[in-house]
């Protein structure tokens, strides 16, 4: 297995560019993270919302490249998104990256870190 | 930023993995290719020549260790080398006992061929270095039975460089009898090796380490007392019938030009890549949460591994592309396993994993080093900065 | 006349021990040496490349036997194949019996690995061929017990030519769940060679008979059923954890180059081969008093074996120097030992040391067997005017 | 052990010769032959006397180059010996002819036929 094997073209895009990766705060914007000790995954949602819909999407993470363009993709299928139904078809991302067995493990790091942040929407503040 | 592996130009610091063939053992292995055309063990002129060759060769093996030419058994690389030394050692003495010593962080052939032993009946004990890789001989001859008749240390470790005490672990060794094997493979050419100094029993040697040809290598076995190996194959009976088989004339001069020419330059040689890693490490120390694995002083020249605070271990791999390194991270070998060795000297997880062996060799350069750490530094920086803080 | 090797042409039919490297499997060796500088189980682009030249090799080495390439175990050469296979089956299926089965004039590589398997506690059955060198099926089937694990028989022994009927000795064996190998490093590019046809579980072969180089050999394995093997040696887990160590490319695209050859060349080899032999055959049979070793007609193209009577093998061979030969003398072979091969097919011993094989290979010419034989008519007469009526 | 190492300059030298080899017959000529049928070894011994001393030495051997070469030494020490005293010292021979151990017990057949035709001088005919 070598690197150029190992990763898809899709894969090292979304790794060498992590559109839309990075922090916001201010109005309208929750954060919330999710950790996996023993890789080290770790991963920070930053999602902002107006009228029960996601509007925008940003995220901080150390992962694997696999880990990094997924939350990629996850941060752009986010946009649009009521809050209610943000649900993120991770199985479907992992196929369509051709994510090894191992790698998907890390995957539930990005959506647990996703249903935190969600939560925080739905907090009485909001 | 992390770019296609054919734009960017390639760095080479992978010297620990194998080392790029020097030359003049290219023209050696040509050289005896195109001239012993015939089997060394037959009776004629080409065959002749074959042997006469394989037996210059021999002397400048030996002579890398100081040991005599006769010492010397040519096998088919270091793995082999491990495996005659440990299942023929341990078979060949099985009537004395049935109990071996060997550490965490050995090579795999070492800790694979003592796992098949514990299948064939034998028990193991493998001893766990401290943080700073160096076994304790007091730990070494606690761990020793009446059964033991086999230790098996590297000299040094082929994922930190640590250099082990072995002069102080065989004389342990030696107060009990015990048969000690050295796997030298990444010490040839790095450290000086002395094998009446060491005064242990069986030594592995690679070539492909020292800038010679993949899948040649050796084993020294002590004369006097010679202990008794069980071969690992039979038939024709050359090697003093320790390792019968055609002998590859071009790879075994392959072998010892490369031998020759690392006895030749060793002492320089050494101290010029010991001041390459020490320029690397005081780059990439600078860059911050950063960690060196292994014991400070007490390591060869050629190897620097460090774990980096922060990242993915698989990510900076493939940021870094273009710069061959080894890595810490489950993706970088076939066996998809994270550093075993890493983790016995007690790094998290998370942080073996996210390390990288910079390894050099007779064709690296200040420029490498340079050019490497500056990689390092703005993958890492990238990194770092999509990372939640 | 005995001359100095030196002075006289030298002519080289001596192929069976060893064949001259072939350009074109040099050029291959040359291209993978310089372009794999890589460790072939590392995560870099050199590394990619030895992997695909090794994939490459696998391919070429399984076509020659109609094999699928994952079939192929590459080794240092056919007498770790053939302890592989044998050490490494016997071991491996020590639970179902110990019991195998082998001939007397098998390679050594064949019978010490027996032997050593015997100092295991082993029984292993050695059968007698009869003299034209044949194993009758019915003999192999009576040697059979139920607690028979392996077999081992050669396709092409390398001191006759004589070609066994593999696969009616391998239904014998197959009727009964007896694991069957086959050393062919013999056959290889000499005699078609189908693994469908014969229908066995392991096949040795080796590079250096066939124009690649020494050092390098493969086992076939049978995919399904695969027999279960132990491995010779640990760590690395390379070729299916059969033959752990580092993969050495430049070899490994040797021995495919020549087996690609020898599969592009075979059937017109074979014949142009035949000619030659058929041809020397007739002019040695014309100086009287000679006999040809093994059977007539069911034997490889490039093996004639002969005993001269009335002389003195050893005198035979010095009398012909510069004529590249085998002998059946004892000073022939490193061992000491006179040909076990030829007395196990009833030859007197005195005939038996006064016997040449000469082997042909693909650089061998008509002009070579002409002046050949008139050395050999030369010499015989000579010798034979020296000694009493 | 190659050709090259396997036989000294001299014996090489005194196959390839085999100075006064070959037969001899008539007025003062005995003959007589050894074997040792394990390695085909054979020697045939033609010697000359006149007045009691061995005057002539002829020699047919079919033996390894070694056994060739130790004949043909014989053969020149023989001629001007008394027959009563014929005595060759072929452990000096061996030596001189540096012939391995398994070599020197083949240069006994070259003695036992030497014993036989020395015997014949010895008969009442004589
Ligand atoms: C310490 C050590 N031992 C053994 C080996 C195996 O050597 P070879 O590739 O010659 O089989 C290696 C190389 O991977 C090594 O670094
Ligand atoms: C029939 C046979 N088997 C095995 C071998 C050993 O082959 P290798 O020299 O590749 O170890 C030979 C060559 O000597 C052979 O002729």
């Amino acid at each position: 297995m070598s690197a150029g094997e190992a990763y898809s073209e899709e894969v090292r895009r979304l790794f060498r560019e992590a559109p839309a990766a990075g922090r916001a705060a201010g109005a309208g914007w929750v954060a919330a993270e999710a950790t996996e000790p023993l890789t080290g995954t770790r991963v920070r949602w930053h999602l902002r919302s107006e009228g029960g819909v996601i509007t925008d999407a940003r995220y901080q993470v150390r992962g694997c490249p696999h880990t990094v363009a997924a939350a990629a993709l996850a941060a752009a299928a986010l946009k649009g998104l009521p809050i209610g139904a943000a649900a993120i078809d991770f199985a479907a991302i992992a196929q369509r990256l051709r994510a090894p067995a191992a790698k998907r493990g890390r995957f539930f790091v990005i959506q647990d870190a996703l249903h935190a942040a969600l939560l925080l929407f739905d907090a009485p503040s909001a | 930023m992390a770019g296609s592996g054919e734009a960017i130009p390639r760095i080479y610091l992978d010297n620990a993995a194998t080392t790029p063939l020097d030359p003049q053992v290219r023209a050696a292995m040509l050289a005896a290719l195109d001239a012993c055309a015939g089997n060394a063990s037959a009776m004629h002129a080409p065959g002749r020549r074959a042997r006469e060759r394989i037996e210059a060769a021999r002397a400048d093996v030996a002579a890398l260790i100081r040991a005599p030419a006769d010492s010397i058994v040519f096998t088919s690389g270091a793995t082999e080398s491990d495996n005659l030394a440990i299942l023929g050692g341990a078979r060949g003495n099985r009537a004395r006992g049935r109990h071996l010593v060997s550490l965490r962080t050995e090579h795999r052939a070492v800790l694979d061929a003592c796992q098949a032993l514990e299948r064939e009946g034998f028990a193991v004990t493998l001893l766990v270095p401290g943080p700073d890789g160096l076994l304790d001989p007091a730990a070494l001859a606690a761990a020793l039975t009446p059964k033991t008749t086999l230790v098996s240390v590297m000299l040094v470790n082929n994922e930190t460089g640590v250099v082990q005490d072995i002069a102080a672990l065989a004389a342990v060794c030696r107060a009990r009898g015990v048969l000690v094997h050295v796997d030298a493979a990444q010490a040839a050419g790095r450290v000086p090796i002395d094998v009446g100094a060491l005064d242990v029993d069986l030594i592995s040697l690679s070539a492909h380490k020292v800038h010679g040809p993949v899948g040649v290598g050796a084993l020294y076995v002590r004369r006097t007392p010679r202990p008794t190996l069980e071969p690992l194959q039979y038939g024709g009976g050359q090697e003093g019938g320790l390792r019968s088989g055609s002998l590859a004339a071009h790879q075994i001069a392959g072998m010892g030009e490369a031998f020759r020419l690392a006895t030749a330059d060793g002492e320089r040689e050494s101290a010029r890549l010991q001041g390459l890693a020490e320029r690397l490490w005081t780059l990439l120390e600078g860059l911050g949460g950063v960690h060196l694995n292994g014991h400070r002083t007490r390591r060869a020249p050629h190897i620097v591994n460090v774990s980096f605070e922060g990242v993915d271990g698989e990510a900076l791999l493939l940021e870094l592309e273009g710069l061959i390194v080894a890595s810490g991270a489950a993706c970088s070998a076939e066996s998809g396993e994270p550093s075993y060795v890493l983790r016995a000297l007690g790094r998290p997880d998370a942080l073996a994993q996210a390390s990288l062996r910079f390894s050099l060799g007779r064709f690296s350069t200040a420029a490498d080093v340079e050019a490497a750490a500056t990689r390092v530094r703005a993958g890492l920086t990238r990194l770092r900065g999509l990372a939640p803080p």
